[in-house]
């Protein structure tokens, strides 16, 4: 048994370390008396408390007594590991001591942090740490394993966040592929007219960047197509990648879409997915003008040929290029890279969830994205502000928060809902002269020139009523009201109720995770925060990282966020990749398995468990071994090991066993 | 004459407010972010002195004095509306229950709002017959707070009359026994509180 | 076929009888198996589970116990009821200060409830158990050309109805559209008549009850139909005070099991249609019905 | 006022959902009972049942396994074998009379901060409601049973002999 084995051998001599993170620690913990506690445990050497252990001078006070005092091991009570493993496995290594002889105890997060009784956090504390100290004496010496890392780059979804991300890294030199479900690049970005609070318009903006990454040579851009699957670890990812089929040869077509005026349907008629259902296209067509890449694509929902295969296709004929290639199937692609970029962007909330703000009842009442595309100069409208019944509005109501700050739907505030209500405000003011009136709870405009933006659109009239509508309805009270869409509200800054009588109503729809956010995560082995958008590694220290190593997250995948944050956080993406390729290598934890053959019996129990098929059985032999450089260490096949042969570094049975004992022994 | 608006922290009662959030209903009430949804949806806002969403937040601030003197609690009509649409899910209905409660307890309600009467009558009719009667119950009302309304009502009478809505003899249940120990019994339950809290 | 037991409250022996003639008809021409729950109590309404919120729990839980011998879902036709009886449910359910107090009084009378029952209303029954293709099948004289608009009022949907939605409820027009009527669509569906304020606040009350009547005729509704006995009383009975506050609005307020009944070919007389203080004949007249 | 029972718990925690959840639970400033003490493994797969007989066997009154939900894991699918192998340990410690939730497997992902909360102080009322299980103390009882059998029955064949010789 363990603990025999324990008391024969002479202890290793420990350094124990107790951290007061400031008052963090300190005010919950009685650091003094753990300290104290742990200097009289059998084998410690050393015990020390200090303000700040992860600072130089507490580092530097740990390497300096390991090499006076002949320190075998070490053991710090401060933070998560997640947070300062590494910092004290340095400070181990700068003393002279191999770094794994090492263990960390979390008595902040989990202890100080969480408990409110002085007495029983430091009792915790105590437990833990005569846990960590029985249990570092059966470390071993242990060596970081070394993997070389590929230099090429994937980038997921070609929004804002994945064309800057994908041009930093290609413009840095590496080879960058970038996948994008949609038939062109661009996003929700491409939709937009103007962008605050500049008002500089989107498209001058934007679609420079995206003819760069069609043109750039180390960026390969494959759009209207999904990742499928993906395998390996940091630096080295198989990712399989399925193209959908446009009907139209890519290399091929150069967009000159005199097949989409040759088509059968002379007008067109289906609806415009991109000018959100505002327009209408022909089965055959391209996004819009600056479309990238310029490639038409057929829709098979809608073509006559696709359907019923009769159709004189007079949209081939009329190619010259015969690019048209009515039997092209999907086809799946695989490429190797050593760092993935998701920016997979987001989804707008769906109105239809707030039926009493009439959307679907009322033609009046229109979805943000819509009139997006409303007031741009090159949408369904050319910018004209026209109603469904081709009327001019007088007078329209923005409400804000449609889908944000609400139990009932989405709890979060969705942060770019008020300066985008307020473009809109001055966007529709400017085009067609309307009495404009903001509907907020809280006006938000927390970024650089926003205040002033807000001051710009006070200034210019628009009317700001403090209070969330109730609902909008075409219930008439006065004659003014009379075919008129009537908002009900409390101008809480008047505190009275008031009906406010408009021709057209704008929801500001706020932001949601992507519908399929929960399958792309499990495909990238990430996480999900409970609303559901993609979780950072660290919410203010590692924002772009994600717990795999060699995946980060860019954009309002990870939560809404508008473009001047995105892009940033695009760069800082592309960054993080770049310093784990240029390193050249990776280091992997040594928590990797390994058998000894001796003491291996040959039942094969462990071969199938291992999600990675790193075990193989060895017919000569009659012994089972694992290819350390495939195990990923999560250390089921010892936890199975019939006898007790399969070890993992760090998480030995030994050491396992020793540190229960330890926070049970009294 | 000029009145002043002025509040002194002195003015109010944080116990009163802890003792909102406190009850069944109040739980959420802190959370409220003064949307003003309620208000909004609420058809009877328009006759309140202060809008529910102005009560909750003189409630959560402790306006003890102005909370249970506005008409606003006896204007509320429990159609559940705010309930319903408010964001943070704030029983708005259930604390202007609480409130009429409290007001009644100190005796502090606005004397034009018969309501504690027309439920000490319809508890009153309860405990005799185990059923209501409208029509007495209604009678019963006018004659106690304002008896010439009630003549106003005599052509609704004639109307329900006419029709056969309307019977003069009190509704009964067979078990008024078994029913009078269950409320009996609610009674001894409250008292024996009271005295173990004085 | 599934038994039911039946609360009608005490609007529906007195100011409701109407409803209560042609709901019962109504479950009779369905071939519907209903009683009448035994020696029932008033469930305490919300008047007075607004200042008594405790007692009233109890008188609902009286009821409820009852009902739990027979282990039978329970009909509660009116509003009010249907709305104490399912709070009554949820607090025994969720508050334990609660269910403690109105269990031991309910022991004090010899009574136990464990918390079984469920509380349904009409629409929720015809809707989804009996079905709308089986009372479709038993619609003899459809009532074309009826133009109805259709009125919830509060207590049903909100706030703790599950069976229809909250902001748009429609089992009531399905009904009614399967009756033959045509249904306006209106923004007051679910908007408080004031019902219980008319009582004691008139000004009030007769406001909110101008407000339906007078957007029902605007939207060319012949009648409102209505599934609660106070909404109909407030909307009928006071049409009177109301033409000498506002004007005359003289719309005829039925309820839903009437039309129902009337599309089933059953006679007028077994459904109260003579209780409408308003007339309804020269509607339904219009709807080639006598 | 008596001194309450405060029940030793022991946690395992796998890295990659539970242990960074209760991370979360440290940073968001949850405050939960301190009865639990973690014990950080790669996978909730590792954890060997011998840990929790051991951890029982070493007076631990609850065992608590934390891993990532069903389909989340890390490593995989680690977690569907933790939950194979914990039902038939559940099955035994039954048999030996360690049941009542004294025993517990939970599935918290990494941003589940307040699960780790609930789940702890839920835990936590349980058992201590249940009281001390106090292993060791058995075996002491057991063994000292056992020498007085055995001292009983040498006494018994000393008399014996002593009639024998008699």
């Amino acid at each position: 048994m363990t603990e025999n084995k324990s008391k024969k051998e002479t202890l290793p001599r420990v350094g124990f370390y107790i951290c007061h993170c400031g008052s963090n620690i300190a005010s919950m913990i009685d650091v003094l008396e753990v300290q104290k506690y742990a200097a009289a445990l059998p084998g410690v050497a050393v015990s020390r408390e200090y303000k700040y252990m992860c600072s130089d001078p507490g580092q530097e006070m740990i390497a300096k007594d390991i090499k006076e005092h002949k320190l075998e091991r070490l053991v710090v009570a401060a933070c998560s590991p997640n947070l300062h493993e590494e910092t004290f496995r340095k400070a181990a290594a700068k003393g002279g001591l191999n770094p794994f002889f090492f263990q960390m105890v979390n008595i902040r997060e989990h202890a100080a942090w969480v408990h409110e009784d002085k007495k029983s956090a430091t009792e915790k504390a105590k437990d833990l740490a005569r846990a960590a100290i029985a249990r570092v004496r059966f470390h071993k010496s242990l060596d970081k394993k070394r993997v070389a890392v590929d230099p090429n780059v994937l980038v997921v979804g070609g929004g804002i966040a994945g064309i800057h991300a994908a041009l930093t890294l290609a413009n840095a030199g590496k080879k960058v592929t970038l996948v994008e479900r949609e038939a062109t690049i661009g996003g929700h970005m491409a939709a937009f007219d103007k962008t605050f609070p500049t008002l500089d318009c989107a498209a001058c903006i934007l679609t420079p960047k995206m003819s760069a990454v069609k043109s750039h040579p180390n960026i390969t851009l494959w759009t209207y197509s999904e990742v499928s699957k993906v395998e390996g670890y940091v630096g080295n990812y198989k990712v399989t990648v399925t193209r959908k089929p446009r009907f139209v040869k890519e290399d091929l077509c150069v967009g000159c879409m005199e097949c989409i005026d040759a088509c059968v349907f002379k007008e067109p008629k289906f609806k415009d997915k991109f000018n959100q259902g505002l327009g209408k296209r022909k089965p055959v067509y391209i996004d819009f003008p600056q479309a990238t890449p310029k490639v038409v694509l057929v829709d098979p929902e809608t073509c006559i040929q696709l359907k019923t295969g009769k159709c004189k296709q007079p949209c081939a004929a009329a190619c010259d290029r015969k690019a048209f290639d009515f039997n092209q199937k999907a086809e799946t692609k695989e490429l190797q890279v050593g760092a993935i970029v998701l920016s997979t962007g987001f989804k707008t909330y769906d109105v239809a969830r707030s039926p009493q703000y009439g959307y679907g009842r009322y033609p009046g009442v229109y979805t943000a994205l819509e009139v997006e595309r409303l007031v741009n100069a090159s949408g369904p409208t050319s910018g004209e502000v026209v109603l469904r019944d081709g009327t001019h509005p007088k007078a329209v109501g923005i409400i804000h928060c449609v889908g944000s700050r609400d139990a009932k739907t989405n709890k979060w505030c969705s942060r770019v809902c008020c300066m985008y209500s307020l473009k809109l405000a001055h966007l529709i003011k400017e085009h067609s002269g309307a009495e404009v009136y903001n509907f907020y709870i809280d006006m938000r405009a927390p970024g650089k020139a926003y205040e002033e933006f807000y001051d710009k659109l006070l200034g210019e009239g628009v009317h700001f009523i403090r209070g969330r509508v109730d609902e909008v309805t075409d219930w008439a009270m006065t004659p003014e009201e009379e075919g008129k869409l009537v908002l009900r509200v409390e101008d809480t800054l008047a505190g009275f109720v008031r009906r406010i009588p408009v021709d057209m109503v704008v929801l500001s729809t706020g932001l949601e995770p992507q519908p399929d956010a929960q399958e792309v995560r499990r495909r990238f082995n990430i996480g999900c925060g409970s609303e559901g958008f993609f979780q950072e590694r660290h919410p203010k220290l590692a924002p772009v990282n994600t717990f795999t190593d060699g995946i980060y997250i860019a954009g309002a995948c990870q939560a809404p966020r508008d473009i001047p944050d995105t892009v940033a956080q695009a760069g800082a993406a592309a960054a993080e990749a770049l310093s784990l390729i240029d390193a050249g290598f990776v280091e992997l934890e040594p928590n990797t398995s390994h058998i000894v053959e001796e003491e291996c019996s040959g039942c094969k129990t462990c071969v199938p468990l291992c999600p990675y098929s790193a075990i193989t059985f060895d017919e000569a032999k009659k012994k089972a071994t694992i290819n350390e450089v495939l195990c990923k260490g999560c250390g089921v096949c010892a936890a199975a090991c019939p006898s007790g042969s399969i070890r993992q570094n760090l998480f030995e049975d030994d050491e396992i066993f020793s540190e229960i004992e330890g926070v049970l022994a009294k | 004459m000029l009145e002043q608006k002025v509040k002194y922290e002195g003015d109010c009662d944080k116990e009163f407010a802890k003792w909102v959030t406190s009850q069944t209903g109040g739980e959420n009430l802190r959370h409220c972010i003064q949307c003003g949804i309620c208000s909004a949806t609420c058809p009877l806002s328009l006759y309140m002195d202060y809008t529910p969403r102005r009560l909750i937040n003189m409630a959560r601030e402790g306006f003890k004095k102005e909370v249970l003197g506005s008409f606003t609690i006896w204007l509320c009509a429990s159609c559940y509306a705010c309930r319903v649409e408010c964001p943070k899910e704030i029983q708005v209905t259930d604390i202007m229950y609480l409130l009429k409660r409290r007001a009644i307890e100190e005796g502090v309600y606005p004397r034009r709002f018969p309501i504690p009467v027309l439920a000490r009558e319809f508890g009153r009719m309860i405990f005799m017959f185990g059923r209501v009667n409208e029509t007495l119950l209604v009678i019963d009302l006018f004659l106690r707070t304002n008896w010439f309304k009630f003549l106003g009502m005599t052509g609704l009478g004639m109307n329900l009359m006419r029709t056969g809505r309307m019977s003069l003899i009190p509704e009964t249940i067979k078990n008024r026994a078994e029913l009078r120990k269950v409320l009996d019994a609610l009674d001894a339950d409250e008292k024996s509180k009271r005295e173990a809290v004085s | 076929m599934k038994k039911y037991l039946y609360f009608p409250g005490c609007s529906l022996k007195g100011s409701g009888k109407a409803y209560e003639e042609s709901f019962l008809a109504v479950c009779k021409a369905l071939g519907m198996d209903i009683r009448e729950l035994e020696d029932w109590n008033c469930c305490g309404a919300t008047a007075y589970m607004s200042v008594e919120e405790t007692k009233s729990y109890a008188l609902a839980g009286r009821n409820l116990a009852i009902a739990e011998r027979e282990d039978l879902d329970v009909i509660a036709p009116c509003s009010a009821c249907y709305l104490v009886l399912n709070k009554t449910q949820k607090a025994l359910k969720e508050n334990t200060e609660i269910r403690r107090k109105v269990v031991n009084a309910l022991k004090a009378g010899g009574l136990d409830y464990k918390g079984t029952v469920k509380v349904r209303h009409p629409l929720d029954v015809l809707i989804n158990d009996v079905g709308l293709e089986k009372i479709s099948k038993l619609i003899k004289n459809p009532v074309k050309g009826l133009k109805l608009a259709p009125y919830y009022g509060c207590q049903i949907v909100r706030p703790y109805a599950t069976f229809d939605d909250q902001h748009d409820p429609v089992t009531m027009d399905k009904l009614m559209k399967a009756a033959g009527a045509e249904c306006v669509t209106w923004p007051l569906k679910t908007r408080c008549c004031g019902g219980s304020l008319t009582g004691t606040v008139p000004e009030v009350g007769l406001r909110l009850a101008y407000i339906i009547l007078k957007e029902a005729k605007k939207r060319g509704a012949g009648a409102i139909v209505t599934l609660c006995p106070l909404c109909q009383f407030n909307l009928d009975g006071y049409q009177g005070k109301i033409a000498s506050k506002y004007e005359s609005v003289d719309m005829p307020v039925l309820y839903f099991t009437q039309v129902l009944g009337l599309a089933m070919g059953l006679p007028g007389s077994e459904l109260g249609i003579k209780r409408g203080i308003i007339s309804a004949e020269a509607v339904l007249a219009g709807g080639g019905l006598r | 006022m008596s001194e309450q029972f405060e029940p030793k718990i022991v946690a395992f925690f796998c890295n990659w959902c539970t242990y960074t959840a209760a991370d979360l639970a440290g940073v968001s400033r949850l405050k939960y009972a301190p009865n639990a003490r973690v014990i950080r493994v790669m996978c909730s797969g590792r954890v060997d049942p011998q840990f929790v007989l051991d951890a029982f066997a070493k007076g631990a009154d609850g065992v608590l396994l934390g891993g990532c939900h069903p389909g989340d894991c890390h490593y995989a699918e680690g977690n569907y074998k933790t939950l194979r192998r914990m039902r038939m340990l559940t099955r035994m410690l039954k048999d030996m009379g360690i049941y009542d939730g004294r025993f517990r497997l939970e599935w918290i992902s990494g941003a589940e901060g307040d699960k780790v909360k609930s789940v702890i102080n839920d835990m936590t009322k349980k058992v201590r409601a249940l009281g001390p299980l106090d292993l060791p103390g058995k075996f002491k009882n057991w063994d000292k049973e056992i020498e007085e059998l055995e001292a009983q029955v040498n006494k018994g064949d000393k008399d014996k002999e002593a009639v024998h010789a008699g």
